[in-house]
């Protein structure tokens, strides 16, 4: 039931708005290619393993393959024709071959074109498609299992966080926040990992206040979670981050153990890990279609802008960011049903009418996009070690939730500015997420904010900031938005930031089959 | 985790880091000092590494801190004392029947809640029928004579009831405990049975929510229960100090 | 603003229901008089002090005469005549030189007669007059205080409790609890006061989980509340506690001390200090005389009977309880304005719906006595020593408070169930409702009951079973619901308890000028 | 209160009384063992009395405890070790035209978030203009040159910036602390600025909310600035330094 009676034609025309904010980007996105992405296509066509022997530590195959290609041929063509085409020259069995053979030095990799062309880019497919359809497998199962065990009973779904750095901790607080009520696990990341341009291998125990994605850790923790979905009778969903330098390669790798919500914004990695601009717009789109073929819920990071940005003044900001996240993911296939929208509780708590401004933000999110599970972050920044006046809040974060409707709920901790969660934590924030959604949960019955009242004027001053806002990005470029600081005061300029050497512009002759069957849907 | 876990630490997200959270007030104006203040009961405490990660002040004298901190010191599992229930656990059938036995008449019970306490839930909750947690009471139990006095029982008033009604056992219930109140009145109440009566006091049973069960040497009774208990717990009890007299 | 749509007719029988339920014991009390009554007449006549020579500990001087007199000649026609015309007999200057001469045995008490009746009568009247206007100019003095030093900003009042035992201590914690933000600061009674058929003498520093209710007591905590109000900058109330077997006399010196508010309910004593319900009702009348005469607020106590019986299926006695008392307060003259009806946020937490039913029942009472200054009491029953699920749930019993327009709010302290309060937990309290109230205080815009939703229900299905209940009791006669266990549990028969023997038959020729007077508002 | 005051306890409501809350899990199933375990944690850390007020099950092999209890210990005050500010608080006005008289020439400043830690807005809240708590930041300053290096700086790169912007003074921020993060990058940096530079290396200051500033030795950083910091405090210490470096 909509409460703010919001202008059909003003939220038409800021869809619009970000649509045309957006173009420019996705015309940039298809434009080029990144090492990732390449990464990710061999991956998805079938490439595992590391070379241990290396001095630099473990060196993912796909990265030895697709650096060497680089080097002797240039990825402006995409990886595939070389890769494929040299398989066959050389007569190898399987990529990882290759990729031995690569390290060895024995492989010189050069783009094929004519017929050999075609046959190169045949087998490429062919090998890509059989990667797909294990994702689509795992799609599969996760809607067997979900018929089978169950979803949770209620919105929001319960989101928590374990964060020990060791996967086989890990294990134990993701079973245990799942027995407590946990109806989705994130397994955070070791600080450094988004700056990697590899993605580890293997299990890992050694994480900074997070564990490092790897497939393997993937495997392991959505296996232990499969166990104890059928331990509580509902399937518990796994999430990680498609982000940071790796971002299409953890998507792929997502679709391929069954994670079933990744992180993925358009921006994060670009404001808060000073990732080139480019590197991240090519990265966001191709992992966008992996998740969209895995039919995995993507989250996004408005939530990040409030702890950089003051959460009264910036809340536009998020709507807008909302609407171009949307904007991209419709654009790279995603489904509203799939759209995580992020948003949070991070207004000033001494505020006066504090809670009633977060109602006003988190409802007009709702109505803004009312097939999306979006999803509501808690308080983190104006979190002390005071835990009292923190539970508390955080019970009061609970509340706007339920009554606001909101998809995914992460819950929040009291200790959020002392330590990464105890186990305690967890536990007593589930206890307190139970409380208000049992003893208060149906209050949205009761909740009708006054016509014209303060809740609905401010919904509606954000939305028209927000447009306001959109029309500046429309005339100026939204590449020089984020170089202005637009979004969490961040100032980004497209051509600085890591990775931009990774970014490529596409040949006319550029084969990705991934990219192919992801766009066809096929 | 070891084969033998003895030995355990407070547990914050890995084995053995030993976290702890903890807060008090230190009658010390806020600032640099008190925290100083904090960090070093703290460290008194066998918290090592202690971090205050909280303070505000309470009017111009006091400070409020938060600490977090890993304790040093170990739990001896083995060395724990813990009032283990000796006797088993019997239904309200078992129960009667055992004191019909050993017995052959109805045990008498006085209950009572002494002193200035006016909290009569917790015995209530052990002696009316309506029970607690789900149980009934004694007063459910066909072989018991229940008598519950209420509150703001005086000992003199009670020590004459226990003794007209012939109690084999007198419940005392004792809630408020500012300034030690359970403590004196429980004593005080054990020490008029062993006045009035010597060895031929009724079984004496304290109870409430502050009482450590441990305690029962030091109040002079026979049995203490504290948080949570149940009529069945009680009940059992009584039963078996039957047999026991009925044995020795 | 009526959000439960209550039927006005429904409303209409309640109270009539109520008043024909009160009738006879009204009549009950206006034909009877107590040893405490009598003791709170000769008080409001002057008579001051403590035998401090006896072996029992000091008696106070009222107790001597009284009981004296009614050894003597007894007290069906009141005190007074036989004092006064002691005093008159015997040319003594006061009545304390009265109560000296009693204590050493020279006095004999007679009831006079005739001239020398109306004499005494007369010489009585005019000594209680003077103390009447005692209790007038503080009352003048009070208005001119709020005048001067204003109003707290808002409703609710912040109501906090202090409980050293000590005087002194209390004293510390009372101001700093002010300037902390406490409108109105309560002085708990130490655990064995409200049996005492006599009140103590002195500033007290040894009670039990409370401090002594004494004339000195109130001046010194009155005394200092007046400097902190100047310090704070609005007038700050002092509470006390009208009940017990000294009920009438407590009147007097409250009102003699400028105490603000009583806690005074027609039936707690009879149902939580098993004192006799004749005594009880005699007792109560006058003091609430008192209190209309003294504007003092009275707090009743309906939150008592939700900690021994279940808050979800006793919520019709609360609101019967407070229909009744609010027939007796309006009958011993008490205007809506001072009737601080209690109720309390005492359902099980654990519930489904618990938070919105709260809410129903807080907003019938609200409904009700759309005039009286409710007071709204925490959660104590379900508190645990899980502090941190106690101050949540504090937080959701304020926000109720504020939702449903509360007018006096009783801060929740996070140990209720392990100690009474810390230092810190009345600071931590302080800011638990500081936060709620301005963060969400004007949320009462935006809640609007679902019309014949979940909380319109309950609240028709409390206000449905109170007019069955009333229709018992009218049936059955008050006395005999309190015998049968109706209010909390308790079944009190009305000829037992304690204090039974203080009550006396008035004889025809009764005489008592602080009745007359107070009765006639003179 | 006493006229001296050197020794404090804890203060619940009565002067002395020593009460403190604390909570913490341990790995025992929950249950009366479970209980005794915390209460002898608790005796171990000098609570006496100590009361175990709520305990439940997290999961099957642990609990959560809530202990109240009075701390035994003594705080002496004499003994509290703070980092006094040995420097005055000075004004912007102040610090400018300070370091114009004793240096002639900007001051530069280098800060970093270093490691992996991506925390800037604690940095930032030195740094940037905007400030902290009401007050403008270091680029601010007239006669400060800053140069903030944003986060996720590694050391190396930090120690060439440094020498290339002959930085005076070098500024890094650490706020993540799972494994010692904070005190092994800290120590890490500082180790190579002395091995790079020798004495002659820039002033070296660290921040962040979980620093304790009793650490600076430990650290081989001449100062450590915790929570809550703000610009003022860190501007005049840069002030100081220069003196004190002037004067020696
Ligand atoms: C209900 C209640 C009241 C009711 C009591 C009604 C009644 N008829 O009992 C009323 C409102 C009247 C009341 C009044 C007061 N109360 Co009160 N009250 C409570 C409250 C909210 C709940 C207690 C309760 O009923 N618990 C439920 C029962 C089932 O639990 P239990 O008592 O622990 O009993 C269990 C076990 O302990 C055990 N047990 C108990 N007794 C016995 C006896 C035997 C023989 C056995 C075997 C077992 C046993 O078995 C029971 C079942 O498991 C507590 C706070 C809290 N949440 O605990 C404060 C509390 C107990 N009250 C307190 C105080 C101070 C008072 C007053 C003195 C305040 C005042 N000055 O006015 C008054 C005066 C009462 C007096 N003269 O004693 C304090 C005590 C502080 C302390 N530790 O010293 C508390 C803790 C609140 C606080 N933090 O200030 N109170
Ligand atoms: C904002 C924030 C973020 C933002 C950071 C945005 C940005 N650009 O800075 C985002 C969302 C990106 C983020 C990400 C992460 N965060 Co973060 N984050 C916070 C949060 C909510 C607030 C920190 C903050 O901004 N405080 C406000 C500033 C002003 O305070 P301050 O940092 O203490 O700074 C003051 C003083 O300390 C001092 N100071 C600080 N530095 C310096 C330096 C100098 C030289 C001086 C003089 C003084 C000084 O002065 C400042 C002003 O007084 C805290 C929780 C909290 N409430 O504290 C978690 C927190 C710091 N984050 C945490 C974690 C674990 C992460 C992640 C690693 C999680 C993950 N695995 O994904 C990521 C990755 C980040 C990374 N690689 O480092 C943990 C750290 C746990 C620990 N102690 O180890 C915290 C405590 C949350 C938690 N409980 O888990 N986070
Ligand atoms: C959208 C998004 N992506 C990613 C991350 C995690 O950061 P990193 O990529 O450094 O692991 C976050 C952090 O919360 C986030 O909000
Ligand atoms: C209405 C009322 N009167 C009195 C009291 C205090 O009890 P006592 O009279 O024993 O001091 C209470 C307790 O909270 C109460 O609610």
């Amino acid at each position: 039931m909509a409460l703010l009676d919001l202008d059909g034609e003003v939220v038409g025309r800021a869809r619009a708005l970000a649509a045309r904010a957006a173009e420019p980007v996705i015309t940039l996105a298809r434009a080029h290619t990144t090492v990732a992405v390449e990464r990710a296509t061999l991956r998805l066509a079938g490439i595992t393993g590391a070379d241990t022997t290396h001095r630099a530590g473990d060196v993912p195959w796909v990265n030895r393959v697709v650096d060497t290609i680089r080097e002797h041929c240039g990825l402006e063509h995409g990886a595939v024709l070389p890769a494929f085409h040299a398989l066959r020259e050389h007569d190898l069995g399987s990529l990882t071959e290759l990729a031995e053979a690569t390290a060895a030095g024995q492989v010189r990799f050069t783009v094929p074109t004519g017929k050999q062309a075609e046959r190169a880019g045949r087998a490429a497919r062919t090998a890509v498609a059989k990667g797909l359809r294990t994702v689509d497998r795992n799609r599969g199962q996760r809607d067997k299992l979900v018929a089978r065990l169950g979803d949770p009973a209620r919105r929001p779904w319960i989101y928590l966080i374990v964060a020990t750095g060791d996967i086989d901790e890990d294990v134990v607080q993701a079973c245990n926040a799942a027995r407590a009520g946990a109806d989705v696990i994130a397994v955070i990341r070791s600080t450094g990992q988004s700056l990697l341009d590899y993605v580890p291998e293997g299990a890992t125990h050694h994480g900074f206040a997070g564990t490092y994605a790897t497939q393997e850790n993937f495997r392991i923790m959505r296996a232990a979670l499969d166990e104890v979905s059928k331990e509580v009778g509902r399937y518990v969903r796994l999430t990680n981050y498609a982000s940071g330098l790796c971002m299409p390669e953890i998507a792929v790798l997502a679709g391929l153990e069954r994670l079933d919500m990744m992180l993925n914004d358009s921006m994060y990695g670009i404001l808060f890990r000073d990732i080139n601009p480019i590197r991240t717009f090519v990265d966001q789109r191709f992992s966008r279609q992996v998740h969209a073929r895995a039919g995995i819920i993507i989250n996004t990071g408005e939530d990040n802008y409030l702890t950089t940005a003051d959460a009264v003044e910036a809340a536009h900001t998020v709507t807008v960011s909302q609407l171009l996240n949307e904007r991209f993911a419709h654009e790279a296939g995603l489904p509203d049903e799939l759209l995580g929208l992020g948003h949070a509780f991070e207004i000033n708590p001494d505020l006066a009418d504090s809670f009633r401004m977060e109602l006003a933000h988190a409802l007009l999110a709702r109505e803004l996009f009312p097939d999306a599970p979006l999803k509501w972050m808690p308080p983190t920044k104006h979190m002390t070690g005071d835990v009292f006046k923190g539970y508390l809040l955080d019970g009061f974060f609970n509340l706007v939730g339920a009554l606001t409707g909101q998809g995914i709920l992460l819950v929040g901790m009291m200790t959020e500015a002392v330590v990464t969660p105890f186990l305690s934590d967890r536990d007593l924030a589930l206890a307190n997420v139970r409380y208000v959604l049992n003893a208060a949960g149906n209050l949205h019955e009761d909740f009708r904010p006054a016509p014209d009242g303060f809740i609905v004027k401010r919904a509606h001053q954000v939305l028209g900031e927000a447009v306001d806002l959109l029309e500046r990005i429309c005339r100026d470029g939204l590449l020089t938005a984020i170089a202005e600081g637009t979004f969490g005061l961040m100032k980004r300029p497209p051509d600085a930031g890591k990775g931009a050497d990774g970014v490529v512009e596409k040949a006319d002759g550029y084969v990705n089959p991934a990219s192919e069957l992801l766009e066809a849907g096929q | 985790m070891s084969q033998d876990k003895r030995y355990v630490r407070p547990y914050g997200d890995t084995t053995g880091d030993g976290m702890v959270q903890m807060s008090f007030t230190l009658p010390v104006p806020h600032g640099p000092r008190a925290e100083g203040a904090a960090q070093q009961l703290a460290n008194k405490m066998g918290m090592d590494p202690a971090m205050v990660v909280h303070s505000h002040a309470i009017g111009a004298d006091f400070t409020f801190v938060v600490v977090y901190g890993s304790v040093q010191h170990l739990v001896d599992l083995e060395q724990v004392r813990v009032v283990e229930r000796e006797y088993p656990l019997l239904s309200p059938y078992e129960v009667n029947s055992e004191l019909k036995e050993s017995l052959g008449r109805k045990l008498v019970v006085v209950g009572a809640c002494i002193g200035t306490d006016a909290h009569t839930v917790g015995i209530d909750a052990i002696l009316n029928i309506k029970g607690f947690a789900g149980e009934k009471g004694l007063e459910y139990y066909r072989e018991l004579k229940v008598i519950n006095m209420g509150a703001q029982v005086s000992v003199p008033e009670l020590v004459k009831r226990a003794r007209t009604e012939k109690a084999d056992a007198v419940l005392v219930s004792q809630v408020v405990t500012q300034r030690d109140a359970h403590i004196l009145n429980t004593q005080e109440m054990s020490a008029a049975f062993r006045e009035a009566m010597g060895d031929r006091r009724p079984t004496l049973v304290a109870g409430g929510p502050r009482f450590d069960p441990l305690m029962a040497g030091d109040l002079g009774v026979d049995r203490v229960f504290g948080r949570g208990t149940t009529p069945g717990e009680v009940a059992s009890f009584l039963v078996h100090t039957v047999k026991k007299g009925v044995a020795a």
